[in-house]
C-alpha cells in the first residue's frame, strides 16, 4: 500500500482449501511486497493458520496459485484434483520462507541451540562454527542464551516460543510467516519481539503475522487483513481499520477489544 | 544331572555359539540396511511405492522362517540351472542359505516395525522441518529418524531377539550352530536335558547382552524425555521415569 | 485338482489349521494379559516387581521356544505330581494335556515379547496428557483404562502385529509335544507322498492366508486406534 | 487295560500316516499283535522322534515302538523289549561313485572319503557309528530322510549312511534311479545294537514281561513272519527267519 | 483482599520447586477466598506455570504446605525428600480442581466431546446422558457446538484452546487453574471468556489466572500478584499495580504494556 515501488515478494491468489465438505478458505489473495509486514487478523477458526500452511504448500490449496519472488509454485493438477509439486522447488522455496507454528512445533530430541542451527546447517550449508555463533546471538537477543542446552520439554511455553521464533530468524528468510507469535510472552518480551520484527522489515525482509493482538497489529503493520469466514472482509491500513473500519463485521470484532 | 558333562560340553557348544552369532550379526545387519529404506518409503510412499513393500512384508513375515530356510536351502537346489551356475558354490553351502533366507526375514520385520515407529513421529516437528526447506532425504534423517529410532528401540530387541532363536532353525540344513551342536552331543550322550540346559543358558547369555546394548541405546536416546533433576540418572531409574 | 493339490490329505490339514488357530488365539489371550501385567510390573514404582518382570522378560525372551515347551510340557507333570505328593494328595500321575502345555508355554512367551512392546508404547504417551488426566482428578485405575490404554494402544499395535504374527508361526513348534498341528500334517504327509516341496510350500501357503488375514484385521484395528492422529 | 503306545507316524514304511488318517507301518502292525496277545488296549500318540524317549519317561505312553534301536546309550535311560527287527548299516551313493568307503576285508577306511561330506540322520545309531569310525570325515546331519536324500539329488553330500530296508525302497524309486548301494551291508553289535526293540521305562518288569511274552509269541506261531512278508520279501530279523 | 468475611478455599505456603540446580521457585505463597479472581503475572520464565501446576501437585515442591478447602495435603518427605502422596486425597482434590493447561494437552484419542466429558463420567460418576447434555451446552458457551466430533487434530489453535476451557469447566470445580486461558483466542472470544470467568466468580467459584493480557488482568482479577525470578514481588489490587505499582521491577515490566 505504502511503497508502490518496492518489488513484489509473495502473491497469493484465490487460495482455495477445504477439510473433507468443510471450506476453509474460500479465495484468498494477498501480495505483500518488500519491508511489507501485513497482519492478518480474524476470530479463532476463520482459517489464518490454514492459509499460512497455504502459503508454504504443507497444506496444498485446492485452487489459487502462488508465486514467490517472481518464481511461480507449480501447482497443476492432476487427474484426481490433487496438486503434483516438484520437491525440489518447494525445498528451495521454503528454506527462503520462515515459519513459527502457533504450536511452536519443535525438535522434541534436539536441544535449543540444536533447533536452531539444524537447518541451517544441512539446508543452507552454513558451516557449523558459523551457525552457532549466529545462533547463539539470536537466542541472546530473545534472552534464550543460557536455556540453549535445555531441551523443548524443559523449557517454559514462552521459551519455547522465543526458540521457535530465533529457529526461523536463523535461516535468515526473505519472507517470515508468523502464527501468533507472541500469545505466549509477556508484555515486556512482545515489545522485545516488535523491536525485533521492526529491525527485520527495516533489512528488507518481508512478514506475515497472525496475530490475536490488535495493539501489536496496529503498532507492527503496514497493511491489516481482517478474515471472516474463509474470506478477506477487510483489508487496509492499521490507521483505516481500527480508526474507521468499513465492514460491519470488522466493526462488530474490533469493538470488544478491551 | 551330570554336572561333568555338562562341563566338558561347553567348549563345542561355544564354538557352535561363534556361528550363531556369526549368522546373526550379519543377518541383522543386511536386515537393517534393507530395512531403513523399505520402511521409511514404507511410511511416506503413495500407493504404488507400498504395494511391493506390502507383498514383501507379508511374505516374509506371513510364512514360518523354517520353510522358507528350506526353500532357499532345498528348492534352489532342486534347479539344474542353479546347479551348475557360479553361484553354486556359494549357494551349497548351508550358511550362505540360511544368512539369505534370515536376512530377508529379519528385513521384512524391522521394515513393519520402523513404520511404525516413523508413523508415531509428531506431525507438527515434521511439518515445522519441511516449513525450513528440507528436503524430503533431510527431514527424515535429521528429525524423524532420530525420534523413530528411539521408538523403535524396544521393539526392535524383540526382533533381534526372536532372530537369535530363529538362527538355531538352520540346524536343519545341518548348520553346527549352537542349537546344531547341542543337537549332535544329545545325540551320541543321550541328555537332553543337561545339554539343552547348557545351551539355553549360552542363548541367555546373549540375549542378556542384546538386551544391555538395547537399554543402553534407549538411554543414550531419551535424554530429551529425561528430568533435568536426574540428568545423572542410570538407565535403571530412566526406564521408570513415566 | 483338489485332489491332486492336497493328495488326500485335505482334511487332516484342515484339522491340523484348526489345531493351529485354536492355540493361537488361546495363547494371544493369555499372553496379553500376562504382557500388561508385566509390563506394570516393569514400570511400577516397587523395585521388587520391577525386577521381578526384567527377569520374567529376559529369561523368556532369552531361552529358546522349544525349550520352554518341553519345560512346561514334561517338566510340569514331573513337578505337579510331586507337588501333589508333598501335600498328602493321592499318589496319582498328573496329566498335562498336550494342548494346555503348548498354550501354556506359547503364551508364557508371547506375554514376554508383549510386555516389552506395552512397556515402550506406555513410555511414548505424551507426558502433557497424562498430566492433563491427573489433573482432572482421575483416580489410576481410571486413568489408565481411558487415557494410558487407548493412547498406548496406538503405539504398541504395529510392533503386537509383529509377534501375533510370530505367535501364529510359533505355533508349528508345539507339534514337539504332540500335538497334530498345520506344520506336523505337512510333515507327516510329506514323509508318505515323497513330495517335501508340494506340501511344505502348501503350508506356507496356508499360514500366509492366515497371517495376511490376520495382518488385514490389524491392519484395521491400527486405522481405529489413529483417529485423530494427523499424518503428514 | 490301556496301554499307550508312542511313535513317529512319519517313517514310512515303519510307521506312518496314510491320507485317509489311518495308521500303519510294520511297527504298527507288531504293536497290535502285542496288543492283541498281552489283552491291552492300545491307543497310538505321534510324536517327534527327538521327544519320543523324554514322554516315555514322562509318563506320556507306556511302550515306544519307532524302530528305535537297542543301544547301550539308550539303555541307561530306558528299558528293550527282546528285538523284533535286526538293525545294520550301508551306504548309498551315485551309481558313478568310485568311493570305497571299506577296505577290502571291509574295516573303515576313513581315508578313502578324505574331503567329501557324508549325510545321515542325527541322532541315528549310524551317527555314532559313523563319527567314531570315520574320525575326520565331515558329516552333514538331517532331521530327517526326505531332506537327507534331497541333498543327495543335489549333490551336496557325496554319499549317505542309512539303515538298508528303508533304503531298498528308495532305490526302486524313481527319484532313486541314479544311486545304488555303495559296500556290503555294515553290521555291528557295538553300534546298531542286537536290533530294533520296544522301549519301556525301567522299573516295570510286569509290563516288560507281558510284552517279550507277546513276541515271542508271535515268532512261534509264524505270525511275525506273516507281517514281516506283508512289507518284505526278505527277513527283517534274521534269527527268527532262520528257525 | 476485598471480602475479609469469605471463606478461605486454598492457601498455598513458602512453596520451593528446582530443576536440578535451578531454582524455580523460591517460597511463594498465596491465599485464595470464595470468588476471588487472583492474576498472576510476571516474565517469561518466572516460574507462573511451575507454580499453578505445584498447587495441584503435578509437580511435587521441595518445602512448602499447601491446604484445600480446609484440608491440608500430605506432603511428608520421606528420607530421600521425595514427598510421599496420599493418592486418594490427591485425586479427590484434584478432581475438585480444574486445570487449563498452557499446551491445553486434550487427549487425543478422544473427540472434542468425549474430552469434555470423560472426567465427569469417570471420575464424578454423573450418569452419561447428563454429562453429555452439559458438555455439549458448554460447547456452545464457547463456539464450539458444530465441532463437537472432531478430534483435536483437526481443530484450530483456539479452537483446542476453548475445548480445554470446557473440559475443566465440566468437572464443576471450586477451584480454577488457568495457564494463560486466552492465548490464542480472538478479542471476541476473549471478552467472552471474561464474561464466563464472571459469572463462575458469581457462583462463588474461585480462580487462580495465569495471564499475559494486562487488560484483561486488569479486568477479571480481585488482586494481581507479580511474581519475578521465583518470588511474589508484589502483590496489591490491580487498580493499585497497574495504576501505582510500588516495586520499581514490576513498573518496568508494565511500562512496556502496548
Ligand atoms: N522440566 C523442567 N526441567 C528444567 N527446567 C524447567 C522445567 N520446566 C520448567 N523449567 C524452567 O523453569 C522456569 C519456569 O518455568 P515456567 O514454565 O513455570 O515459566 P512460566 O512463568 O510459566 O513462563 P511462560 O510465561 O513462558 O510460560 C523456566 O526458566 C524453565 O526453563
Ligand atoms: N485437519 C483438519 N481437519 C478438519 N478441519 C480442520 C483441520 N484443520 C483445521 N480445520 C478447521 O479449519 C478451520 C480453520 O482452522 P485454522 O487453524 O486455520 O483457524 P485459525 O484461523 O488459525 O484459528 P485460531 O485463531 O483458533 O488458531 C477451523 O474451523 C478448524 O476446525
Ligand atoms: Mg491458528
Ligand atoms: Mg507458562
Amino acid at each position: 500500500m505504502s511503497r508502490p515501488e518496492a518489488k513484489t515478494v509473495l502473491t497469493a491468489d484465490g487460495i482455495h482449501k477445504s477439510y473433507g465438505d468443510f471450506a476453509v478458505l474460500k479465495g484468498v489473495s494477498l501480495a505483500a511486497r518488500e519491508r511489507d509486514v501485513i497482519c492478518m487478523i480474524g476470530a479463532s477458526g476463520s482459517g489464518k493458520s490454514t492459509f499460512l500452511r497455504c502459503i508454504n504448500l504443507l497444506e496444498t490449496p485446492e485452487a489459487g496459485s502462488i508465486a514467490f519472488e517472481g518464481e511461480q509454485l507449480n501447482l497443476d493438477r492432476r487427474g484426481d484434483g490433487a496438486a503434483r509439486l516438484d520437491a525440489r522447488q518447494i525445498s528451495r522455496i521454503r528454506s527462503r520462507m520462515g515459519m513459527v507454528f502457533q504450536s511452536f512445533n519443535l525438535w522434541s530430541h534436539l536441544t535449543v541451540l540444536d533447533n536452531v542451527t539444524i537447518a541451517p546447517i544441512k539446508v543452507l550449508g552454513v558451516p557449523k562454527a558459523e551457525a552457532k555463533e549466529r545462533a547463539e546471538a539470536l537466542l541472546a537477543k530473545v534472552g534464550l542464551f543460557d536455556k540453549r542446552f535445555h531441551y523443548p520439554a524443559h523449557i517454559s511455553g514462552g521459551q519455547q516460543q522465543r526458540c521457535a521464533i530465533a529457529r526461523a530468524l536463523a535461516m535468515d528468510p526473505k519472507l517470515l510467516l508468523f502464527d501468533e507469535p507472541t500469545s505466549a510472552l509477556d508484555p515486556e518480551l512482545v515489545g522485545e519481539v516488535l523491536r525485533v520484527m521492526r529491525l527485520l522489515a527495516e533489512e528488507g525482509r518481508t512478514m506475515i503475522v497472525v496475530t490475536h493482538e490488535m495493539a501489536f497489529a496496529r503498532e507492527v503493520s503496514s497493511e491489516v487483513l481482517f478474515l471472516h469466514e474463509g474470506k478477506i472482509e477487510e483489508r487496509n491500513t492499521p490507521e483505516q481499520i481500527f480508526g474507521n473500519p468499513t465492514s460491519e463485521r470488522c466493526r462488530r470484532f474490533l469493538q470488544r477489544v478491551l | 544331572m551330570d554336572v561333568s558333562l555338562m562341563i566338558d560340553s561347553v567348549p563345542r557348544l561355544l564354538e557352535g555359539a561363534v556361528v550363531t552369532l556369526k549368522l546373526l550379526l550379519l543377518t541383522e545387519i543386511i536386515g537393517f540396511v534393507f530395512a531403513l529404506p523399505l520402511g521409511i518409503l514404507y511410511a511416506n510412499g503413495s500407493r504404488a511405492v507400498r504395494a511391493p513393500i506390502y507383498g514383501f512384508v507379508y511374505f516374509f513375515r506371513g510364512t514360518p522362517l523354517l520353510v522358507q530356510i528350506f526353500i532357499v536351502y532345498y528348492g534352489l537346489a532342486q534347479f539344474e540351472a542353479v546347479r551348475h551356475s557360479l553361484l553354486w558354490p556359494w549357494l551349497r553351502q548351508p550358511f550362505v542359505c540360511a544368512l539369505i533366507a534370515c536376512a530377508l526375514h529379519s528385513a521384512a520385520y524391522t521394515t513393519n516395525i520402523l513404520r511404525g515407529a516413523i508413523q508415531a513421529v509428531p506431525a507438527g516437528e515434521v511439518e515445522a522441518a519441511r516449513a525450513c526447506g528440507m528436503s524430503a532425504f533431510q527431514v527424515q534423517r535429521l528429525i524423524v529418524l532420530p525420534v523413530a529410532l528411539r521408538l523403535m528401540l524396544p521393539a526392535y530387541s524383540n526382533q533381534a531377539i526372536g532372530m537369535l532363536k530363529g538362527t538355531s532353525l538352520a540346524s536343519t540344513i545341518t548348520l553346527m550352530e549352537l542349537t546344531g551342536v547341542a543337537n549332535t552331543i544329545v545325540a551320541s550322550t543321550f541328555s537332553p536335558y543337561e545339554i539343552f540346559i547348557m545351551a539355553a543358558l549360552i542363548y541367555l547369555a546373549i540375549t542378556l547382552v542384546i538386551t544391555r546394548c538395547f537399554k543402553f541405546a534407549e538411554y543414550a536416546l531419551s535424554k530429551h524425555q529425561r528430568p533435568l533433576a536426574s540428568a545423572a540418572a542410570t538407565p535403571e531409574q530412566v526406564r521408570h521415569a513415566d | 485338482m483338489t485332489a491332486d493339490l492336497f493328495q488326500g490329505w485335505g482334511t487332516q490339514l484342515f484339522w491340523g489349521t484348526m489345531v493351529t488357530l485354536k492355540v493361537a488365539f488361546l495363547s494371544l489371550l493369555a499372553g496379553l494379559a500376562i504382557g500388561l501385567a508385566v509390563a506394570l510390573a516393569k514400570l511400577s514404582s516397587s523395585r521388587l516387581l520391577r525386577v521381578t518382570g526384567d527377569v520374567y522378560t529376559t529369561c523368556i525372551r532369552g531361552t529358546p521356544e522349544l525349550l520352554i515347551i518341553l519345560l512346561v510340557y514334561f517338566g510340569s507333570t514331573v513337578a505337579l505330581s510331586a507337588a501333589l505328593r508333598r501335600i498328602g494328595g493321592p499318589d496319582t500321575h498328573f496329566e498335562m494335556p498336550a494342548l494346555g502345555a503348548g498354550v501354556l508355554a506359547l503364551s508364557l512367551v508371547f506375554g514376554g515379547y508383549a510386555a516389552e512392546i506395552f512397556r515402550g508404547a506406555f513410555l511414548a504417551i505424551p507426558a502433557g496428557q497424562i498430566e492433563a488426566a491427573r489433573a482432572f482428578g482421575m483416580r489410576p485405575a481410571t486413568l489408565f483404562i481411558h487415557i494410558r490404554l487407548p493412547l498406548m494402544w496406538r503405539y504398541a499395535l504395529p510392533a503386537l502385529g509383529n509377534i501375533w504374527i510370530s505367535l501364529i508361526k510359533n505355533t508349528s513348534l508345539i507339534s514337539i509335544v504332540g500335538l497334530e498341528e498345520l506344520m506336523r500334517v505337512s510333515y507327516v504327509a510329506t514323509s508318505v507322498t515323497r513330495s517335501p516341496f508340494h506340501f511344505y510350500v502348501l503350508a506356507a501357503v496356508i499360514y500366509l492366508t492366515l497371517t495376511i488375514a490376520n495382518s488385514l484385521i490389524i491392519d484395521m484395528l491400527e486405522t481405529r486406534a489413529n483417529r485423530g492422529v494427523r499424518r503428514v | 487295560r490301556e496301554v499307550k503306545v508312542g511313535t513317529e507316524c512319519t517313517n514310512p514304511p515303519f510307521n506312518y500316516r496314510t491320507a485317509g488318517g489311518a495308521l500303519t507301518g510294520f511297527d504298527v502292525d507288531i504293536a497290535r499283535e502285542i496288543g492283541k496277545r498281552a489283552g491291552f488296549e492300545l491307543q497310538f500318540v505321534c510324536q517327534a522322534f527327538d521327544g519320543l524317549i523324554p514322554a516315555l519317561t514322562a509318563r506320556k505312553f507306556d511302550l515306544v515302538l519307532a524302530s528305535l534301536s537297542i543301544t547301550e546309550a539308550r539303555q541307561k535311560n530306558i528299558d528293550f523289549s527282546i528285538p523284533y527287527r535286526g538293525s545294520t548299516g550301508r551306504f548309498v551313493g551315485p551309481k558313478t561313485s568310485k568311493l570305497e568307503p571299506l577296505t577290502a576285508d571291509g574295516q573303515p577306511n576313513p581315508k578313502a572319503l578324505d574331503g567329501k561330506v557324508v549325510g545321515m540322520i542325527r541322532a541315528s545309531t549310524y551317527d555314532r557309528y559313523f563319527t567314531e569310525l570315520f574320525p575326520g570325515v565331515q558329516i552333514a546331519r538331517y532331521e530327517n530322510y526326505e531332506t537327507l536324500l534331497l541333498d543327495l539329488g543335489s549333490g551336496r553330500v557325496d554319499l549317505i549312511m542309512a539303515g538298508p530296508i528303508k533304503m531298498a525302497d528308495f532305490l526302486t524309486e524313481e527319484r532313486g534311479k541314479d544311486f545304488a548301494f555303495i559296500g556290503p551291508e555294515l553290521e555291528s553289535i557295538k553300534y546298531f545294537g542286537p536290533g530294533v526293540g520296544v522301549g519301556l521305562r525301567k522299573n516295570e518288569p510286569e509290563l516288560a514281561d507281558k510284552v517279550n511274552d507277546a513276541l515271542k509269541g508271535m515268532f512261534a506261531d509264524g505270525t511275525f513272519k506273516a507281517i514281516n512278508q506283508k512289507y518284505w520279501k526278505f527277513t527283517v530279523l534274521p534269527s527268527v527267519w532262520m528257525d
